[in-house]
C-alpha cells in the first residue's frame, strides 16, 4: 500500500490504484455505451471523443503541473479562448503566415501563465485569486483586441488550412490524439524523472523544506505555471483547429472541466502527487460522458449532473480505497 | 452625418443631439456586429448619438436588466431594446415609461410587453422566418419521407444553443411545427407517426419505435461550439437521419463542424440548413455543403431602429416593421440582393 | 586564529520591533564540538538561521574559513559546505527518503535524474550510521524519530565542514542518541565543526568542547565543558540552580480511588491490548522506545483517533468516547508532542487559546463575554509566568516552552481532571521545565491526575508515581517508581515478542 | 503588526487596515462616477447599484463562513438559481402561497449547504472538489425538475406581487438594503462574538489543535456550508424578486463575483481570518464598479478587466502593507 502511493509519481507510467479503477470505470463506461447504442460504435464517434478530448487534454496536463505544487489555475479557459482570439486576429489584420499565428497562440498562453506564475511565485498572491484575476483580465482584454468579434480561422479547404490536419486528417483521421499522447508522455517523463517535475513535487509536498534545501522554489512555481500557460496556447490551437471560429467571452468553465479530469485521475489539490497518466485517463472519461450520453437519450442537464456525480464518486472512491481493501 | 440635424431636427431644446441607448442581446456573434453597423449609420444619416451595448450571451438575463436599467437611468431621448425576457423587465420598462422615454423593440423585439408601453418594433418574425428554412428542406427530403416505414424510419435533427431565450425558441418551434405539418401531408405519414424526442419540452409521446419519421431536437449543456458540436455530432452519427437544422450561427457552425467530425454526410445522404451567416456558414452554403440558410437583414434591423427611435421622439406615428428574412442557397448566394444581407 | 572555522561577532536582530539578538558572538573551530546553549527564546535558532542564511541580520560580521560572508539564501551556505539539521523537521512528505536526503543534488545525466545514485548512497550512508529505513519508503509513512534520523543522514551527507544541530535528541531514544553521538565524534575527528544545541545536560557534558551561553538575546559568554559543572551552566542560563534528582517513593495512597482505567485497548497494529488504570492524585509515567505506540494510546483515549477495541471507564462507570469533544466532556485534557501544530491556534491571542475548551463558561446567551475572558487568561499568564506583554498577544510571538504553558493553561480552565501530557518538556530549556515539573506536582497534590509520555528517562524517574513501559504496541510492565531504575525501565522497553 | 491581526477577527465591526483601504477606495470609486456623469447621481442609480449588490451580497455573507474555515464552495451560483428554480416552479404547480415559496427557495439553498457540508465534513472531501461536485449536481437537477423551462415569479402587480416590496418598494426605495444590512450586521455578531464563530476561525486556523482541544470541528465546518446554504436560498429569493425570471442553467460565475467580493473585503482564503464589514465593502465595490463603469462609456468588457485588476490590486495591496508601512 504504501509503495503504491511512492510508485504513483515514481514510475513514469506505471498506474497507481486510483489511475486503475478510473481505468477501469473508462473502459466500462465505453462498453456501457457501445453495447447500449449501435450508433455509438462506429469510428467517427470515436473521432468525436477526440475532438472534445483535445483542448480539455492539453489545459488538464498542463493544470497538472500547477496542481502538483498545491495551486489551482482558474484562467484556462478564458485564456485558451484569448490566446486563440489574439491569434486568429493577427493572422486577419497583419496576414500572418499560419505558422506563425499558431506560434503566437501558443506564447500568448505563455505568457499569462507567466503572468500567473509571477503573481503566485513572485508577487505571494493566493492561486486561486492570482488565477481568478489573471481570467477576468484575459477575457477582458480577449474583448477589447477583438473589439467584441468573432474571429473566424482559416477554413479547411483554404489555402492556410493546412494547420486542420494536425488534429484530423481530410478523411477524418483522428491524428489529434497523437498529438495529445506525446505531449503527455513528454511531460509525464519532465514530471517524473527530472528536476523540474521533482522540485515541483518537493515543494507541493512541502514548500518550506523544499526551501530550506536550496531549492529556489519560487523559480519552479513559476514553470509550474508557464507550463499551464504553454499548454493553455496549445488547447486554443487545439480548439481553432476544432472548431474553427472563436467568440470573445467563450471559455468561462473549461478550466473547471480540465480541472475535473485531473481529480477524477487522481492528482491530489493537495499538492505533491501527480500523474500525467491518470489526468489523461481523467479526461478520456469526461470526453466519454459528454460522447456518449446523448447517445443513450440522456438531455445536457443529465449530462451536467452525471459528470457531478462521477467527479464525487472518482473523489470518495481514493478516500475510501483504502478501507474497501480490508 | 455627425452635423447633419436639419433633416429631422434630431436635437432637443438646448441644441444637444438626442442620445438613444440601444440593449442589444450580446455582441460576440457577427450578426449583432452587422446589426450595430446598421444602427450606427442610422445614427449618423439622422444626426443623433447612440450607445450599444450587449450582454455577454444570450442567456445572461441578470447583466441585460442591469444594461437596461443603466441605459433608463441615462435618460436618453428613446431606448432600442431586443430582450431576452420580458417579464423580468416590465418594473423597468414602466419605469421608462413613467419617465416618458419610447422604448423601440428590435430584433425579436419585447414580446409580452404592456400594451402601449412599446412604442414599435422592428423585427424579425422568426417563427415566419424558421418555416421558411422547414420549407425549403422538406422540398429536399420529400421523397424520403414517403418511403419511410416503421421499420426504417428517417429522422430529422434540429440543434438550438438554448431553448429559453424568446428568438431561438421561436425559430426552434417555427421550425418544428411547420416540419412536423408537412410530413403530415405526406400519403404515407400520419400525425401519430411523427416522434418528436430529444428535449423533454417538447416530446410528443410517440415512441420512435412507432414512428415514421422522428423529429429530434438537440441542445448542448452549455452555449459554447465544443458543446454544440456535440449536440450535432450526435445526430450525424444516428444512420437513419436525413436532415439537420441549425436554428443560429452557433447551430449553423456547430452542424458544419460536426459534419466534418462525422465523415461529411451533408455531402451524401443528409440535407443540411443553417440561419444567420458567418464565415462558415456562407462557405458552406456556396460549397453545397449545407442545401442553404436563413438569412435576416441584420444591417436593416439595427437602423431601422435608430430609425423609428428619432420618429418616435420627433412625435410622427410609428408602426411595426418586419425586416424579413431570405433563404438563401448555393445559386443566391453571390448575387447582389443577397450578398447585401450577409456578414463575414 | 587563522585556523578558526567560524566567527560571528556581534550579531543583532529584530522581528519587527521584538529584538532577538543583542549583539552575540560565537566561534567554532575546525573539530570542535561547540555547544550553544540558552532557555527558550533565547536566540539559539535564530542566530543559526542567520548564519545559514535563512534571516537576514540587522548588523554584526560573519567570517566563515577566514572570508566575510553574508548568505541571503540556504542554498549559498550549503554550496559553502554549511549544513544545518533543524529544529523543526523539515521534510518532503509524498517523497521518498533518499529523494529528501538528495533533494537539490541529484544526479542528473542528460536531463534525466539518476535515482539509483541517490539510493544507493543512501543506503550506504544509513549503515554507517546504523540506521535500518528503506531509501524508497515514503516519508510519510515514518515515526517522527525516523524522520529526525533521516533529517541528520541528509546533514551528514552533504560532506560539509561545518555541521549545525539544533536539537537532535528530542524526538530520539537512547540508543539512537548513543549512534549519533559516535557519528559526531566521527566527524570530529575529520575536522569538521559542530554546533549543538540542545536542552540535556548529559550529552553537553558527554559530547562538547566549548558551551556558549545566550539568554535573552545576550551573548552570556563561552566556557570550557570540562571546566564547568551542569549548576554553573545552568546558573549561566537562568541565574539560579535547579536539581534534577529522581522522585524516592509515590505520593499515593495504595487504596486512593481509581479515576481512569483502559481496558483492551487496541488500534490498528500499533496499540494491541493495553490495559492499566490512573489514579486520583497519580502521575503515571508511560514510558519506551520511539514508535513503542505510547502517543497513539493517548490519543485513542482522548478520541483523537479510532479505537478498533477497549473499554474506558472514569471513576469507574464506562464511558463512550467517539471524538475529543467526548474526551474533554468527561474531563480529559490533552498536550500533544507537537504544540505548534496539534496543541495551538497560534494566530489567536493568548487568551483565545487558554479558553478555548471552554468557551461555554464564558458565554452568555450565546454571546462570548470577552472582559471574563481577559480576566481569566490574565490570571494564569500570571500565574504561569507565560512571558509575554499581555494577554492579547498573538501565540505564534511566543518561544517553545511559553506556548507550551499556554497549552497547560488551556486545561487549567477546563479544569480537567486527567491531564495527559506527551513530552511536556520536548525542546524547553531547564528553567521552564522547572517550572513545569512543579505545575505538575501542584496538580496532582489538588487530586487531579496526569498521564505523563516522556522518552527522557530522568523526567520519567523525577515525576512518576508509577511508570508503565511499552514495547513495540504492547505494555511490558509496569513499576511502581520505588522500584524503577534506568536499566529495568530499558529492559522492558526492549522487550519484543515475537509477532 | 500582530495585534492587527488579531483585530481582524475578534472586533466585530472596527475595521482592519484593509477594511478601510477598500472603504476608501469604495468611497473614492463613486465619488469618481459621481463626478464624471451626471445621470450617475440619480436615486435610481443608487438603487440599481443596489439591485446588483443583494443576490451577491447575500451569498458573500454565507460564503465568508465557509471561507473562514479554509474551505470554498463553488456551488453558489447554481445553488442559487436551483433554489429560486424550484420554489418558483412549486408555486406554480401547486398554487402554494408566496410566503411559503420564500420559505422552500431558502429551504432547498440550505439542503444544498447541508449536502456541501457532509461530503465536507463527514465524508472528507476537499472542498474545492465537493462544491465543483454540487456545483453540476445543482445546475442538473434545476433543469430536471423545471424541465429545462424559465420560471418565472408573480409580477408586482399580481396578488402574489407583494414579495416585491421586500427589496425594492413601488416608488424604486431600494428597501431591500435593510435587509442585507440587518443580515450583515447578525451574522457579523456571530462570526465574532459567539462559540459558533470563534471555532470557526479557530478551526479555519489550526484545524489539528482546535480538534484536540475537544471541540467538534466537523460539527462547525457543516454549520459553515449550511450557513452558506441558507444565505444562497436567500440570495435566491432576492435574485427572483429583483430580476423576475429564472433560467435554468444560469448562475454559474455567481459564485466568483461574491468570492471576488470577500477576498477583497480581506478575508483570507487560507481560513481563520474574516470580516463580514469588510465582505459587505467589497460586494459594494463590485456593485459600484459594474453600474458605475456604463455611465463613463465603458463597455461590459472593460468592467470585466477592471474588477480583475481590481482583485489583483485589492490582495496586492493587502500583501505589501506592511512594506509601505515602513
Ligand atoms: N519568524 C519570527 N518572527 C517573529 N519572532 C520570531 C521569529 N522567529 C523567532 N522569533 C522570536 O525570537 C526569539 C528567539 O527565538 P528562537 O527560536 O531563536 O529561540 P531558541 O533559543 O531557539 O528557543 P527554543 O529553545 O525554544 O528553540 C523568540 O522570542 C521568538 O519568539
Ligand atoms: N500516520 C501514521 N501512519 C502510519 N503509521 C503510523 C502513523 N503514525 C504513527 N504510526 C506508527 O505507529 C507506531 C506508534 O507511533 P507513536 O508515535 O505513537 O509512538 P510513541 O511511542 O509515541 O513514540 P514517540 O516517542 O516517537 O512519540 C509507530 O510504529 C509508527 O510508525
Ligand atoms: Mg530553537
Ligand atoms: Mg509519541
Amino acid at each position: 500500500m504504501e509503495n503504491e502511493v511512492k510508485k504513483k509519481y515514481k514510475s513514469t507510467f506505471k498506474l497507481g490504484s486510483q489511475q486503475l479503477v478510473a481505468l477501469g470505470a473508462l473502459i466500462v463506461l465505453y462498453l456501457y455505451f457501445f453495447t447500449m447504442s449501435p450508433s455509438f460504435r462506429s469510428i467517427n464517434t470515436l473521432a468525436s471523443i477526440f475532438d472534445s478530448a483535445y483542448y480539455i487534454g492539453f489545459l488538464a496536463i498542463g493544470v497538472t503541473f500547477v496542481i502538483a505544487t498545491g495551486g489551482i489555475d482558474l484562467s484556462l479557459g478564458t485564456v485558451l479562448i484569448t490566446s486563440a482570439l489574439t491569434g486568429g486576429w493577427l493572422y486577419h489584420n497583419y496576414s500572418l503566415p499560419m505558422w506563425m499565428t499558431i506560434i503566437i497562440t501558443i506564447l500568448v498562453g505563455t505568457m499569462f501563465g507567466l503572468l500567473n506564475g509571477v503573481l503566485v511565485a513572485k508577487l505571494k498572491i493566493a492561486p486561486f485569486i492570482a488565477t481568478l484575476g489573471t481570467q477576468m483580465v484575459a477575457r477582458g482584454l480577449g474583448s477589447i483586441i477583438t473589439n467584441v468579434q468573432t474571429v473566424v480561422f482559416p477554413l479547411r479547404n483554404s489555402p492556410d488550412g493546412w494547420y486542420k490536419s494536425i488534429f484530423k486528417t481530410s478523411n477524418n483521421f483522428p491524428t489529434g490524439i497523437f498529438v495529445l499522447i506525446f505531449f503527455a508522455i513528454v511531460m509525464g517523463i519532465i514530471l517524473a524523472k527530472t528536476k523540474v517535475g521533482r522540485y515541483i513535487l518537493a515543494l507541493g509536498s512541502n514548500e518550506e523544506a523544499t526551501r530550506l534545501s536550496g531549492v529556489n522554489v519560487d523559480r519552479y512555481k513559476l514553470i509550474s505555471y508557464v507550463i499551464s500557460g504553454f499548454f493553455m496556447g496549445l488547447a486554443g490551437v487545439a480548439y481553432a483547429s476544432t472548431y474553427t471560429t472563436i467568440l470573445p467571452g467563450e471559455g468561462l468553465g473549461f478550466e473547471l472541466d480540465a480541472i475535473a479530469g485531473v481529480i477524477i485521475g487522481g492528482t491530489s489539490l493537495v499538492g505533491g502527487v501527480a500523474s500525467i497518466t491518470g489526468t489523461m485517463i481523467g479526461v478520456m472519461i469526461m470526453a466519454v460522458l459528454q460522447t456518449g450520453l446523448p447517445y443513450i437519450g440522456l438531455q445536457p442537464h443529465y449530462q451536467v449532473l452525471i459528470t457531478g456525480i462521477v467527479i464525487l464518486v472518482a473523489v470518495l472512491a481514493d478516500v475510501y480505497k483504502f478501507k474497501w481493501r480490508k | 452625418g455627425e452635423n447633419d440635424t436639419s433633416s429631422n431636427g434630431s436635437s432637443n431644446e438646448n441644441g444637444e443631439k438626442l442620445h438613444i441607448e440601444v440593449v442589444a442581446k450580446g455582441f460576440q456573434h457577427q450578426f449583432w456586429t452587422a446589426v450595430s453597423e446598421g444602427a450606427e449609420q442610422a445614427a449618423s444619416d439622422f444626426g443623433v448619438t447612440m450607445n450599444f451595448t450587449g450582454p455577454a450571451n444570450e442567456t445572461a438575463i441578470q447583466e441585460q436588466n442591469q444594461m437596461l436599467s443603466n441605459a433608463i437611468n441615462q435618460s436618453p431621448a428613446a431606448i432600442a431594446l431586443a430582450s431576452l425576457d420580458t417579464e423580468s423587465q416590465i418594473d423597468l420598462i414602466s419605469q421608462a415609461q413613467n419617465s416618458g422615454i419610447p422604448i423601440i423593440g428590435f430584433d425579436s423585439g419585447v414580446p409580452g410587453a404592456p400594451e402601449g408601453s412599446i412604442t414599435a418594433n422592428a423585427s424579425t418574425d422568426n417563427y415566419a422566418a424558421a418555416e421558411l428554412g422547414a420549407e425549403n428542406i422538406f422540398d429536399a427530403i420529400s421523397e424520403d419521407v414517403d418511403n419511410a416505414t416503421t421499420e426504417a424510419s428517417v429522422r430529422i435533427g434540429i440543434v438550438s444553443q438554448e431553448v429559453n431565450s424568446m428568438s431561438i425558441r421561436t425559430r426552434t418551434e417555427g421550425f418544428m411545427d411547420r416540419i412536423v405539418e408537412l410530413v403530415a401531408t405526406s400519403d404515407n405519414v400520419s400525425e401519430e407517426e411523427i416522434a418528436i424526442v430529444g428535449h423533454d419540452r417538447y416530446n410528443n409521446g410517440v415512441s420512435e419505435n412507432d414512428a415514421k419519421v422522428v423529429v429530434e431536437l438537440q441542445v448542448p449543456a452549455q452555449a459554447t461550439d465544443a458543446a454544440i458540436q456535440v449536440s450535432a455530432q450526435t445526430l450525424f452519427n444516428k444512420p437513419d437521419l436525413i436532415a439537420i437544422f441549425g436554428t443560429n450561427e452557433l447551430g449553423g457552425n456547430g452542424i458544419i463542424n460536426a459534419n466534418q467530425a462525422t465523415g461529411n454526410r451533408l455531402q451524401t445522404d443528409v440535407v443540411g440548413g443553417g440561419f444567420d451567416s458567418g464565415a462558415l456558414q456562407i462557405d458552406a452554403v456556396r460549397n453545397g455543403v449545407l442545401h442553404g440558410a436563413i438569412t435576416q437583414n441584420p444591417v436593416q434591423i439595427g437602423y431601422m431602429a435608430i430609425e423609428l427611435a428619432v420618429k418616435a421622439v420627433n412625435g410622427e406615428d410609428v408602426s411595426d416593421v418586419d425586416t424579413g428574412a431570405v433563404w438563401y442557397n448555393a445559386s443566391n448566394v453571390d448575387s447582389e440582393d443577397v450578398q447585401a444581407l450577409l456578414y463575414e | 586564529m587563522s585556523s578558526t572555522l567560524l566567527e560571528m561577532s556581534g550579531i543583532e536582530k529584530s522581528f519587527g520591533t521584538n529584538k532577538v539578538l543583542k549583539g552575540v558572538n560565537f566561534e567554532l573551530m575546525p573539530g570542535e564540538v561547540h555547544a550553544l546553549m540558552g532557555e527558550n527564546g533565547a536566540g539559539k535558532s535564530t542566530l543559526m538561521k542567520i548564519l545559514t542564511g535563512i534571516h537576514k541580520r540587522n548588523a554584526g560580521k560573519v567570517a566563515y574559513m577566514g572570508e566575510q560572508k553574508e548568505y541571503t539564501d540556504p542554498k549559498e551556505s550549503q554550496l559553502d559546505g554549511i549544513a544545518i539539521v533543524h529544529q523543526e523537521l523539515n521534510m518532503m512528505k509524498d517523497l521518498t527518503v533518499a529523494e529528501n536526503i538528495y533533494i537539490g543534488r541529484e544526479e542528473v545525466n542528460k536531463g534525466f535524474i539518476n535515482d539509483h545514485v541517490a539510493i544507493e548512497k543512501t543506503e550506504q550512508l544509513f549503515e554507517r550510521l546504523k540506521v535500518n529505513i528503506s531509501p524508497t519508503e515514503k516519508v510519510d509513512h515514518l515515526t517522527v524519530g525516523q524522520q529526525q534520523m533521516v533529517e541528520i543522514a541528509k546533514a551528514i551527507s552533504m560532506d560539509a565542514k561545518l555541521i549545525v544541530f539544533d536539537e537532535p535528541t528530542a524526538a530520539l531514544t537512547e540508543k539512537e542518541i548513543n549512534e549519533l553521538f559516535k557519528i559526531i565524534e566521527d566527524l570530529r575527528k575529520k575536522g569538521i565543526g559542530i554546533i549543538y544545541i540542545s536542552h540535556r545536560m548529559n550529552e553537553i557534558k558527554k559530547i562538547t568542547d566549548r558551551i556558549t551561553v545566550l539568554r535573552d538575546g545576550e551573548y552570556i559568554g563561552t566556557v570550557l565543558t570540562e571546566e564547568v559543572t551542569k549548576d554553573e551552566i545552568i546558573n549561566m542560563m537562568v541565574g539560579r540552580s535547579l536539581s534534577e534528582d529522581p522522585k524516592q517513593r509515590s505520593n499515593v495512597s495504595p487504596n486512593a480511588e481509581e479515576v481512569l482505567k483502559v481496558v483492551g485497548l487496541k488500534v490498528g497494529n500499533t496499540v494491541i491490548d493495553v490495559s492499566f488504570n490512573l489514579k486520583k492524585g497519580e502521575i503515571v509515567g508511560f514510558s519506551g522506545l520511539m514508535g513503542a505506540g505510547r502517543t497513539e494510546v493517548a490519543r485513542a483515549i482522548f478520541g483523537a483517533d479510532k479505537r478498533d477495541h477497549g473499554d474506558i471507564y472514569i471513576n469507574g462507570k464506562q464511558v463512550n468516547i467517539r471524538n475529543t469533544h467526548d474526551a474533554v466532556k468527561h474531563g480529559i485534557g490533552y498536550l500533544s508532542e507537537d504544540r505548534r501544530r496539534y496543541g495551538l491556534v497560534t494566530g489567536f491571542s493568548i487568551a483565545d487559546n487558554v479558553v478555548m475548551s471552554a468557551l461555554s463558561n464564558y458565554s452568555s446567551n450565546g454571546i462570548i463575554q470577552d472582559h471574563k475572558v481577559h480576566q481569566e487568561s490574565e490570571k494564569y499568564r500570571r500565574k504561569m509566568k507565560v512571558k509575554s506583554t499581555s494577554s492579547t498577544q498573538i501565540v505564534r510571538s511566543l518561544s517553545g516552552g511559553n506556548q507550551q504553558k499556554v497549552v497547560i493553561a488551556k486545561w487549567l480552565v477546563r479544569d480537567s481532571d486527567i491531564i495527559i501530557f506527551d513530552e511536556p518538556t520536548r525542546g524547553i530549556d531547564v528553567g521552564a521545565k522547572s517550572e513545569i515539573y512543579d505545575l505538575m506536582n501542584e496538580l496532582v497534590n489538588q487530586g487531579k491526575s496526569i498521564i505523563m509520555i516522556s522518552s527522557e528517562l530522568t523526567e520519567i524517574l523525577r515525576m512518576s508515581d508509577r511508570v508503565v513501559v511499552m514495547c513495540e504496541g504492547r505494555i511490558t510492565g509496569e513499576l511502581p517508581i520505588e522500584n524503577a531504575t534506568q536499566e529495568k525501565i530499558m529492559e522492558l522497553a526492549t522487550d519484543r515478542k515475537e509477532m
